[in-house]
């Protein structure tokens, strides 16, 4: 009973997707009677990260739950905490085999490129030949794997196909629609959350080719959800965060009260959300989904 | 007294040496630029001539303020932290407590425009750099707006304020267009280009005018008259010059620096409210490093970061230089991790410009 | 004998351990100039501003025109007729000399919130003005850093004398003037008191001092050792007033007496 | 000369003022803050020691270099992008390249101390302030970061340099530990914990001292030594004091500022490959906002924003006081987006008691 | 009569269109003080910071000691045995009286690269030199900002000539003095010369200069109107060359003459 433990993330404060994990964590936490704390690096440095994973174990809690956002920077800190004897789950980034090799008793999650290799291939097969990769947050390494995975996808070259928009949204508009007036034979957009989607849906409202090119995103918002309805948006991809929340703190109670856990990794996503089942999400999206 | 020991300086020379013109000729060389890379890349069709003046018009909002600030001799590095803040604080009134748009506004305003006045306050009672001061707001606002986000809302993204705002007259101010009529009538004699396919087929390209142009515009000329034309601009001007010697010819000095943060932020609180209107989003990360960037204008403009010198007219056309870069590289395909390095190229040859012109001025050494 | 436009009474000043001022009392009266003098960090800086508003005294009163003030700050001492030349020009070098002589009052037209700073005005004046004290500005719009030290004093000068003050208060105006500039300004003092306002005037100079002088207070040490009223006092008197009464160092005999 | 009209001050008193003296304090309030609210959390047993201490020593990095140079007059605000551009540049050289890590490092240090050059340079020839200066290379370094590790690597994080360092000589000063048999020994004996299970089982936690805690002391100690004890500190001070007095006396102010200028870079360097050979690993965001941590626990440490005035110790006390909070607030378990506001108000609070400090020793007003 | 230390021949200064100085020749020898007068804005200060290596002269040539110069820097002008009391102090008012006395010059211990100052050495000859000039310092880890201005101008004149100059120049070091620190410079100077340095002393006070001088060169709008010798010029003579010439403005009889 009243188990502690620590769920450390890769992102900044601002980043609007974590707060479905958050939101998560509060309900697995009451629900199991025990409690989490949620760590992030203010700027979304990922060494001060590792910090926040040493400190984690250096406060020795029942468990710790990370993303795996480089594997090369936390591979020693989470190593040290399995080694110190503390149960570690990685979550949301990160591979299955960097989880196994740092000792985490399973990851449950999706890697990046994978996802965006995902959106590509689905985008290749809608057609589409030229994209754009409107990428709000460039300096994350998280961001440049989404859109190589993409064009892979594609199989294109990135190139130039990826632009860095920065963070305000009046920006992003009009960055995208420049460059969508520059380069007129794109016929393909992925966005890498709300904060490039939702802008680019205004983009694509206000020079009326809303539905005339194939845009997917990752994420969901209460934006892009009512963009997939209306069909500005093809599909989101989610990766399920609530799952990726709510599912380590279960199982390492669990762990910790019986010591019983699955022994494999769990796939929260990719679920691609779509017109069809856009109904089901709606609701909840931002904060439960 | 020394007349005879100058040498002569050509009349010309003398008329043309005022702070904006090293911006009139950064201007005149981007603009150069531009058409020669991106001519034909609809940057300066109608739907590309609104789309960086929306952005320039962005810029120039948090640079007048920025701008009469810096000449008052103070400076606010909370500008962009306010811009987050005063977005939610307006989106969690209208959305989460259901008031009127009207009211949560003017509420907002009030809220920020009093945060700039303890600002200011804190500067003029403890005599500390406002660097300082100021640094310490962008972290405390930073920090409350995302506190304040996800304690009422669990979320740092606050949606649907334009649905709750929908039809309120003071939100009319800050969303939207005008001229729309004008616009349209431009579209259908064929000056304009209209939509020729999608939803809003045979619609012209460009809507109207936006709120966020209008308000620039409003701002500038507001700015400019109080700067140039005003008693109270000439005691910005003396208090950034030297505040001891303003005080002691009776000049308001404290007075005129807390209004200054004031103004400051206001002219983020407008910012602010033009985004959240537009977008109908408010969310926690809105206006990041955008002091910096307030700061690159006034300055490009020909400012003095240490007060006591510059421009309105000069800030704005700086606002217009940052803007059109930004957009014109998009337009000319330039690689987009690259525009850092242009900005910070610029930066220094436009500020090394208006070094030279302030020296021919002042006779300053 | 007329009555004292503004009168000072015991007044002390204390920067948190320092003492600056010990209980000072002083007078000007219409149309006389009262110098005051003093060594080094005797305090005659700190009481003239004191008296014009920029420092509030810890203790003492001061009676303008028969009347109590407290003044807040230097408007309000503006306001009551007190113009002041700090040591220290209260100039402000990027701006013009228009801007900088109508600093604090600039003249307006038009209409409530309209209203904006007449620059014909303020420009004719200041050429006009500029002119009388003898010095013919290239154009008003002409920065005050690109002004010499005398001209600058000039401006000073200038602008104090026009705005019309009851009492004109000069701190060392003559220190870093050359001889011609010295004279000038003497002899604008001599014109200004004529006018019947009463002048302060601060200077380490005996020989200027009694030039223009008609009576002479001297500050040692943040008191007064005594006020003298001109031809009751020689020069040399007054020096070792100056001096602190300590014996002068042994300089050689051409220097004869006075510095 | 005005001794008599001088009210007494208590020797004590005068002992007392130092520049540090304000961050002295704050540290004491802060470790008797912290072993209050989270005494029990294992903040203060060997492992939470090792995590907030190496936070520090991160920040006291950097900040010696910042302190420095704020006493010389000037400030650098691309601290932080050149953190970034010197660990992707080391990455590039070791992983892309394939060059031995000693050499990729050396060459790293020559381009960052190059490019500090330069902007010192800048600031000296141009005459132009060097927060606008620093402020485009904050710009400029970022976007050349950004832009080379795509052009490189296609990704924005370069991995692999630990593996591509292995047993390098110079690598080794930089990553890893030293007095490892120490702590093997303190472990053994029961002072500190050890692994219980798993690979490292019957190590002590703490392996060692990181060179990176070397690295902070290594400098803080030349820092100080330099400013109070050589020729060249006085210098420092001068310059930062009143360059035009400094330079009238025969001190060649532009040579202390250049390299005060290159000592920030080195410092940032040292940053940057402390941590890619700890971590393996190079990113294009790393060292973000870091020019402002930098400045803020130097100006927590007493130091005067306009220069001249100012200690290495102080600063040293600042990135302690800094990573105590960072961390500490973390092991209380405190909400973590209030950490900002924490931070903001910490840093307001420390400059005005040091301002009262300084007042009193220098008399200013 | 001794051979010129240093000689400045037909020396031409401009800043950008201003012409400062148009060829001004000027020489100093041991044991003498050369007054430099004139107006405001006549050149002296820039004459003298040519002379001590701030500015570079446009054009002309300096002989030190026989032997043709270019100084490239005020470090140069230093190690040739030129000090300077600049007319704006070069003080530190954030550092203390012994680093700002130092500063430049700092005496070292120690080895190699790991000289520090010699702080004991410093602190003692810091206030040794400033006793001699009639200054007791509290502590010499004072900040020169509590000083007064007469103790600054002190601790400038003792820096300089405890470096053991072969010239001194001072730019009008007693403007902003009361009666006894302006006796007391006066005296330094008077017990420099006699020490065998060449003093270069630049004022706009008439009576201060023939109290000291042994040579009097008047500057008039960048250029020289000629040397006189002591004994051969009377004050008022020298005065009105001063003042270039020009008839003064009509001052009150009291002022006699001389101002
Ligand atoms: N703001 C202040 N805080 C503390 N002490 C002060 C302040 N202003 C002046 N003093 C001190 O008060 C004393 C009187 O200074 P003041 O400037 O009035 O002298 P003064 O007579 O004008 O000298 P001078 O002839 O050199 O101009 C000095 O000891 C000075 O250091
Ligand atoms: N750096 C500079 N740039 C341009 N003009 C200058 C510069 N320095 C001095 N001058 C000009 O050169 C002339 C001589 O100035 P200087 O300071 O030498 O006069 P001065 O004889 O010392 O006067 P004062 O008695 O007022 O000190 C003045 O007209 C001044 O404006
Ligand atoms: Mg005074
Ligand atoms: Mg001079």
């Amino acid at each position: 009973e009243g188990e502690r433990f620590v769920f450390v993330s890769h992102a900044p404060d601002s980043d609007s997707w974590w707060n479905t994990i958050k939101n998560a964590l509060k309900v697995a936490s009451s629900q199991m009677g025990v409690t989490v704390e949620y760590r992030n690096p203010p700027t979304g440095d990922l060494a001060d990260m590792a910090r926040i994973v040493e400190q984690a174990t250096a406060s020795n809690p029942a468990g710790i739950i990370s993303t795996i956002a480089d594997f090369n920077v936390l591979k020693g800190p989470l190593a040290k905490a399995v080694e110190q004897g503390i149960p570690v789950i990685t979550v949301n980034s990160g591979t299955i085999e960097e989880s196994k090799d740092i000792g985490a008793l399973l990851h449950i999650g999706q890697p990046e490129y994978a996802a965006g290799f995902a959106a590509g291939e689905r985008a290749k097969a809608a057609g589409v030949k030229k994209f754009l990769c409107v990428n709000h947050y460039i300096t994350n390494p998280a961001s440049v794997q989404r859109c190589q995975g993409f064009a892979d996808g594609l199989n294109v070259p990135l190139g130039n196909q990826m632009i860095d928009t920065g963070l305000d949204p009046s920006e992003v508009k009009n960055k995208v629609s420049a460059y969508l007036r520059a380069n007129a034979d794109t016929d393909g957009i992925i966005a890498l959350g709300p904060n490039s989607a939702e802008p680019t849906i205004a983009a694509l409202k206000e020079n009326g080719m809303a539905g005339q090119v194939h845009f997917g995103t990752f994420d969901l918002s209460a934006g892009i959800s009512a963009a997939i309805k209306d069909g500005t948006i093809a599909f989101a991809i989610d990766q399920q965060p609530y799952l990726q929340g709510y599912l380590p703190v279960v199982l390492l109670t669990n762990y910790a009260r019986y010591g019983v856990i699955p022994p494999n990794a769990i796939n929260s996503g990719p679920g691609f959300i779509t017109k069809d089942n856009i109904a089901l999400v709606e609701k909840l999206a931002g904060e439960y989904r | 007294m020394t007349d005879e020991r100058l040498m002569p300086v050509s009349s010309l020379r003398r008329a043309m040496i005022r702070p904006e013109l090293g911006a009139i000729c950064g201007v005149i060389l981007v603009f150069a630029f531009f058409l020669m890379v991106a001519g034909d890349s609809g940057m300066f069709a109608p739907a590309g001539f609104q789309n960086w003046l929306v952005v320039s018009a962005q810029f120039a909002i948090i640079a007048v303020g920025a701008c009469l600030l810096m000449i008052a001799g103070e400076f606010d590095l909370s500008v962009g932290s306010m811009i987050g803040f005063a977005g939610v604080i307006a989106a969690i009134l209208t959305v989460q407590w259901g008031w009127p748009a009207w009211l949560a506004i003017l509420v907002t305003f009030a809220v920020c425009i009093g945060l700039g006045a303890i600002n200011g306050l804190l500067v003029i009672r403890t005599g500390l750099p406002s660097f300082i001061v100021t640094l310490a707001f962008l972290y405390i606002l930073r920090g409350l707006t995302i506190w304040l986000s996800i304690l009422t809302t669990r979320q740092t993204i606050i949606g649907g304020v334009r649905e709750a705002a929908e039809g309120d007259w003071l939100a009319a101010l800050f969303g939207g267009v005008i001229f729309k009529g004008f616009f349209q009538w431009l579209g259908d004699v064929g000056l304009i280009d209209t939509f020729t396919r999608g939803a809003r087929a045979g619609q012209p390209v460009v809507e109207g005018v936006p709120m966020l142009i209008v308000w620039a515009i409003g701002l500038i000329i507001f700015g400019h008259w109080l700067l140039a034309k005003t008693r109270f601009g000439n005691w910005i001007f003396a208090s950034g010059g030297d505040a001891q010697a303003a005080r002691y010819v009776g000049v308001p000095v404290n007075r005129v620096k807390v209004l200054m943060f004031m103004f400051t932020a206001f002219c983020a609180t407008v910012f602010a409210m033009c985004q959240v209107m537009e977008f109908g989003s408010a969310a926690a990360d809105r206006g990041l490093l955008k002091e910096f960037e307030a700061i690159i204008c006034v300055v490009i403009g020909g400012a003095l970061l240490t007060g006591g010198y510059g421009s309105v007219i000069g800030a704005a056309l700086g606002a217009l230089i940052f803007g059109v870069v930004q957009q014109g590289l998009f337009f000319a395909g330039a690689e987009s991790s690259l525009f850092r390095v242009f900005l910070g190229t610029i930066l220094i040859l436009a500020v090394i410009m208006n070094t030279y012109i302030r020296r021919l001025i002042t006779g300053e050494r | 004998m007329t009555a004292p436009i503004i009168e000072m009474r015991n007044i002390e000043k204390h920067f948190g351990p320092v003492i600056a001022l010990g209980g000072v009392s002083f007078d000007v009266r219409p149309g006389e100039c009262h110098c005051l003098l003093g060594d080094n960090g005797a305090g005659k800086s700190t009481f003239i501003k004191t008296m014009s508003g920029v420092h509030k005294p810890s203790r003492g009163t001061m009676v303008v025109e028969g009347q109590e003030v407290v003044f807040d700050s230097p408007r309000d001492a503006m306001a009551a007729g007190i113009a002041t030349v700090y040591q220290d020009l209260a100039m402000i070098p990027l701006m013009s000399v228009t801007r900088n002589f109508w600093m604090g009052r600039e003249p307006e037209k038009g209409f409530g919130p309209f209203k904006t700073i007449d620059f014909a005005k303020a420009n004719e004046v200041t050429m006009r003005e500029m002119a009388r004290m003898g010095i013919n500005l290239r154009e008003p719009e002409q920065a005050v850093g690109t002004l010499s030290g005398g001209e600058r004093q000039t401006v000073a000068i200038a602008r104090a004398v026009y705005f019309g003050a009851k009492v004109l208060i000069l701190d060392e105006p003559t220190s870093a003037l050359g001889v011609r500039q010295t004279a000038n300004v003497l002899a604008t003092i001599d014109q200004v008191r004529k006018a019947g306002i009463g002048i302060v005037f601060i200077t380490h100079n005996v020989r200027h001092a009694m030039a223009v002088g008609d009576r002479f207070t001297v500050l040692n040490r943040g008191k007064t050792l005594g006020t003298a009223v001109r031809g009751e006092i020689t020069a040399e008197a007054l020096q070792d007033l100056m001096a602190g009464g300590q014996e002068l160092a042994v300089l050689e005999s051409s220097l004869g007496g006075t510095v």
